[in-house]
């Protein structure tokens, strides 16, 4: 990845800021499915221009408490309040899952067809489309089929494409995953140069020392129940909860 | 204007190549051009009543008074006939070939209990199939499906079938000739009087169906009925046999009140 | 033609438990059911195979499978009328003019439609399998049954298209049944025969009544996916 | 019956460019070929919004959907007749008994089928899509036409389904067509009628044309698949 | 993940040692697509008994590489080679791949299907079964369908699936991208508990720290290359080629 800054943009954080600084807030939100119970009642609040990590063992509940937040699931019950306190409408919002959703095109055509859907300005088109293609290293892989890229060009492709909708809060499932280390580092230095613009950016990780890198902010999920909330700093260095200090160590099982 | 006269008739007339030899001598006349639709009798009558055609062309004595009774009608004219036979197996286990008598041998098959197919679909001929058990004292509603099968199908499908299971069947002559996979079957037997099948042409009631283009189809009945369409329908051969026999002069055309 | 006319003669005829009409019904099912049996039997498998396997001519032979979807039932009829009959290479089983001879006919029309459908549906779960399977080392032809049950969603829907298209056809079964009353007489024969004597509000009744009758067997089928389904429901939340 | 017979009769018929039954098989392309555009434009986009949106009643559709499958031609014959007659709503247009009328009734007898398997080709491409265009905020009617550009490659054997049906069927276009000769004839109603003249090589003569046909119109699909479809050999080495 | 040994197993590396020490020896191996040369001539060689990990960049063609000596695809020219020297028949293979392949059933039909299909002894079915569930720390969820677990679980079942089989080689593509730190550990103890008694462990992973943990070899690859290949210990302290000191610096873009 090649993530090089793009034009200035407004700070959105301050556009949203008002006199509270919570971006989205989870009241006693579950999830019932398949009969059982797979996300104990969460209240938390994310906050507003910060890096949120959602850290926890596999199959803890990120991917779902994501998806809950970027509204792809509806809870069972409790709600989800964007922005609370103010009247304004939730912010836009794009997702990078952790298996990519490519679609049967083209790597070009895989960029163009979000821009074009979510109605950007035309005249924009080719603009993004090159950035884009620059962000994930694939200029000269713009025709090929994208299903047959390699894992990690098409959680590139992904990335970038997300990024090209330039969204307000941004929701990044393991995103580097299967990248190299250099693409690693540009996603790393992209989340750090644009995060303090956008209203937030929210990313699961099982990388701690990335975590550690990155994160304001910390959720710390163990079996479907937020455990831990709170500032990064405190969480990695005075993990309360026994469940975290154990994750930290790599010693808790599922 | 130059919409062409479309005629409705029973698929016999169709099948046996009748028409197709009528129409091009009397377009050639006309100056207008005439299309064949064949159904079912109860299907071709249906679509008349409906308006559908502009002319129609049956073989079913009752159902064509009872059109012309409803008023759908406003002519009916009898131009010719053929006959029925009955055909049935080459090797005939109820050895009736070469009898004239349709009663002793329709008798002689219940008899011997030999296959028979019936139409069975309510059509010209399966009435006439119907009037000539009556006439051999004998009642279809009775016969058991073991040996007598009512197909309910067309006249060509009836004779598939009847060639497929080597049975027994009423057939118009027309049919008859023009059919190709008689393969088992032969004719056995023919000339009784009882076997005419008499043949109309009825004109559609202009005030039921104003759409209708009444002009053409009289000139086309009138053609039919005229000493040169009689001519021509006597001309007929399939096979070097005569078909149909013109009958226009000897019936009187019997007129809607 | 009145429609509410036709309806309420069709309930009637339902209600009416007429004989006569249950036992055309019965036998209708019994034909086209027993057809799709068999056509699933055959078809669906040599469809997932022509999707697995690769092979010399797999192209030529999928574009013949597609082309055979259209055979046109009077055809089928003929051919098996002419192999069924007494002269015919099947003459001695005196098959002809029985429900037998429909089932065999019915099946030669609807296997083409199942075998290229199901080459289709299998295709696509097979190419998230085929990798894995290789690895595995476990030939393409082994794995049928396996890729048939995983597709079987899919699957479904194409017995059910064989299913409507057996149940609906006359051609075939009119030519080898012959419409025989109380031997071979089916819903479609009988329609086709109301149609020729002209009564279109009976055949158009019969036609609704047939109609009611598939809706059946598909709402029972999708109710037994339901319950017996994998929970496809369940693999997003 | 010689089978050789009949195939060397088919060949003679081809050769001798008969104008008549050149004719006759253009306009059962014609009007089979105009009944599956039409009945694609229409079923295609049914078929995925019913796949892809979720809505009250959406499980009762697909059932109804599955089982209209099973129209019967003649059914739909009878239905298109009543609607087009004279005495029917739209006699005024005089369309029964012209190639028009046999397109309708085609189009209503196979718009079903395509609605239906299109449904559920789409489906399994929309459960890979579903979540990412939601997150997107594209609403599934918006997304219709890419899912269904990017299942074309299965959408297209239901398209052959529905053309197969079409090209094949003789009930529907016999009741509304009326088998006019250099009007309204064409392969099945010439089959039919051959059939019920009793010469049953010639009809399968023209049976067996008609395969060829419809093979021809399957080789050539197979073939703008080859050039024009995605590179889904490429998805693997 | 939880390795804890499995019942002792004869050494295979020394079932299948000769005079030499080679397991499969690539000899010009090429391969084309879509119009484009994916894979330059490779001539390399892979250790009997070793921990070989393959590295570079994404896109470099490290998946295509272990798809071709796994025998998936056959290459458009070259030749491959299992235990050159001896007439040995080819030892038996599992691949774990990085995006999981799982059949449209439950967790412990995807474990029990390669196990009947590729006639494992009955008998043993039920205990392979439940060790692989232990090991994949999916006990509780045998049942569940496994297209709904979370991305760690399906790697975790994947690996414990292709376990079961008790293959001689195995082939590991980026098998911990998804695995919490915990589960990490557990697969590297496990491949370094194993790997001896194996004709050879294969994977590719872009974590570097642990590349340097498990291997005893390594095959760099770069734009379709095999650029350097030897020894762990030379390659990570003495890189040769600059393309491999770059891309150890985290440097290297596509
Ligand atoms: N439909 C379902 N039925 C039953 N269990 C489910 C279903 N969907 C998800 N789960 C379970 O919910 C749990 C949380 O899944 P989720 O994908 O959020 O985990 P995760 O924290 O993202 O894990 P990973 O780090 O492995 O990605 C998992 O244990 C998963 O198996
Ligand atoms: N069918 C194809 N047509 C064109 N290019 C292809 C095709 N298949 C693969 N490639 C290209 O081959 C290259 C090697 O792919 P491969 O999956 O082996 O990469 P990789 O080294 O595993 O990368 P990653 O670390 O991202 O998994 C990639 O650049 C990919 O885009
Ligand atoms: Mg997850
Ligand atoms: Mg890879």
């Amino acid at each position: 990845m090649r993530y090089a800054g793009w034009p200035g943009r407004r700070r959105v954080s301050r556009v949203f800021e008002n006199e509270q600084r919570s971006l989205l807030s989870l009241d006693a939100v579950t999830l019932d499915a398949g009969g059982t119970r797979l996300i104990r009642p969460v209240t938390a609040d994310i906050p507003l221009g910060a890096r949120t990590v959602v850290l926890g063992p596999n199959g803890a509940g990120k991917s779902l408490l994501l998806r809950l937040c970027h509204g792809l699931i509806t809870p069972t019950s409790g709600r989800l309040e964007w922005l609370p306190g103010t009247a304004k409408a939730p912010p836009r919002q794009a997702m990078v899952f952790d298996r990519p959703v490519l679609l049967y095109r083209s790597v070009a055509a895989n960029i163009r067809y979000p821009l074009e859907a979510t109605r950007v300005p035309r005249r924009e088109h080719a603009e993004r489309l090159r950035e884009a293609l620059v962000f994930a290293g694939l200029e000269q892989r713009a025709r090929q089929f994208a299903p047959t890229l390699s894992a990690g060009q098409k959680q590139r492709l992904a990335l970038a494409r997300a990024w090209a909708l330039r969204p307000d809060v941004l929701f990044l499932d393991e995103p580097t995953a299967h990248l190299d280390l250099a693409a690693t580092r540009d996603i790393e230095t992209m989340i750090n140069a644009i995060h303090h613009k956008l209203a937030g950016v929210i990313l699961t990780t099982h990388d701690l020392a990335q975590a550690r890198r990155i994160a304001d902010h910390v959720v710390f999920v163990h079996k479907g129940k937020v455990i831990e909330w709170g500032a990064a700093d405190s969480f990695f260095d005075r993990p309360r909860a026994p469940e975290a200090r154990r994750f930290l160590n790599g010693e808790l099982f599922e | 204007a130059d919409r062409p006269l479309l005629v409705l008739s029973t698929t016999s007339v169709e099948n046996s190549g009748l028409m197709a030899y009528l129409l091009p001598k009397f377009e050639a006349k006309a100056g207008f051009k005439v299309v064949l639709a064949a159904f079912g009798t109860g299907q071709a009558i249906r679509a008349a009543r409906n308006g559908d055609a502009d002319l129609l062309i049956v073989h079913d004595k009752p159902s064509e008074l009872a059109f012309m009774a409803d008023g759908f009608g406003v002519e009916r004219r009898e131009f010719m006939y053929n006959d029925f036979l009955v055909v049935g197996p080459v090797d005939d286990p109820a050895r009736i070939a070469g009898m004239t008598d349709v009663e002793a041998a329709l008798r002689r098959i219940v008899a011997t209990g030999a296959l028979f197919v019936s139409r069975g679909d309510t059509s010209g001929t399966h009435k006439a199939e119907l009037r000539l058990w009556a006439a051999a004292g004998l009642d279809p509603n009775s016969f058991d499906v073991s040996w007598y099968r009512a197909v309910g199908a067309g006249m060509g499908a009836t004779l598939n079938a009847a060639a497929g299971m080597q049975a027994y069947t009423l057939v118009d002559r027309g049919t008859w000739l023009a059919f190709r996979n008689r393969r088992v079957l032969k004719a056995l037997v023919e000339g009784d009087p009882r076997f005419v099948n008499q043949y109309s042409v009825l004109l559609i009631n202009p005030e039921r169906h104003p759409h209708l283009q009444h002009d053409k189809a009289r000139v086309l009945a009138d053609w039919l009925v005229s000493p040169e369409g009689q001519d021509a329908i006597g001309s007929f051969r399939v096979a070097g046999e005569q078909l149909f026999v013109p009958n226009a002069h000897q019936r009187n055309a019997s007129r809607r009140e | 033609m009145n429609f509410g006319d036709v309806i309420g003669q069709a309930f009637r005829l339902i209600f009416s438990l007429d004989p006569d009409l249950l036992e055309i019904i019965g036998r209708s099912f019994q034909v086209s059911l027993s057809s799709v049996v068999i056509s699933a039997v055959v078809g669906a498998p040599l469809g997932a195979v022509i999707a697995m396997a690769r092979f010399r001519g797999r192209g030529a032979l999928v574009v013949v499978l597609n082309a055979l979807m259209g055979l046109p039932p009077v055809v089928v009829g003929l051919l098996v009328y002419v192999m069924l009959s007494r002269a015919g290479p099947l003459g001695v089983f005196n098959l002809l003019f029985s429900p037998t001879a429909m089932i065999i006919a019915q099946t030669v029309l609807i296997t083409p439609l199942i075998a290229a459908l199901s080459r289709q549906i299998v295709e696509d779960v097979w190419q998230g399998y085929a990798e894995q399977f290789r690895s595995w080392g476990i030939r393409p032809i082994r794995a049928v049954p396996t890729v048939l049950w995983d597709a079987r969603v899919g699957l479904m829907t194409v017995l059910l298209a064989g299913f409507g298209r057996a149940i609906s056809e006359v051609g075939a079964v009119m030519i080898v049944g012959g419409n025989i009353d109380h031997l071979t007489r089916v819903m479609t024969t009988t329609i086709a025969l109301e149609t020729a004597k002209g009564d279109l509000d009976l055949a158009m009744a019969l036609g609704l009544i047939l109609l009611l009758m598939s809706l059946l067997v598909n709402a029972l089928s999708h109710a037994v996916r339901r319950v017996a389904g994998p929970a496809a429901s369940l693999a997003r939340v």
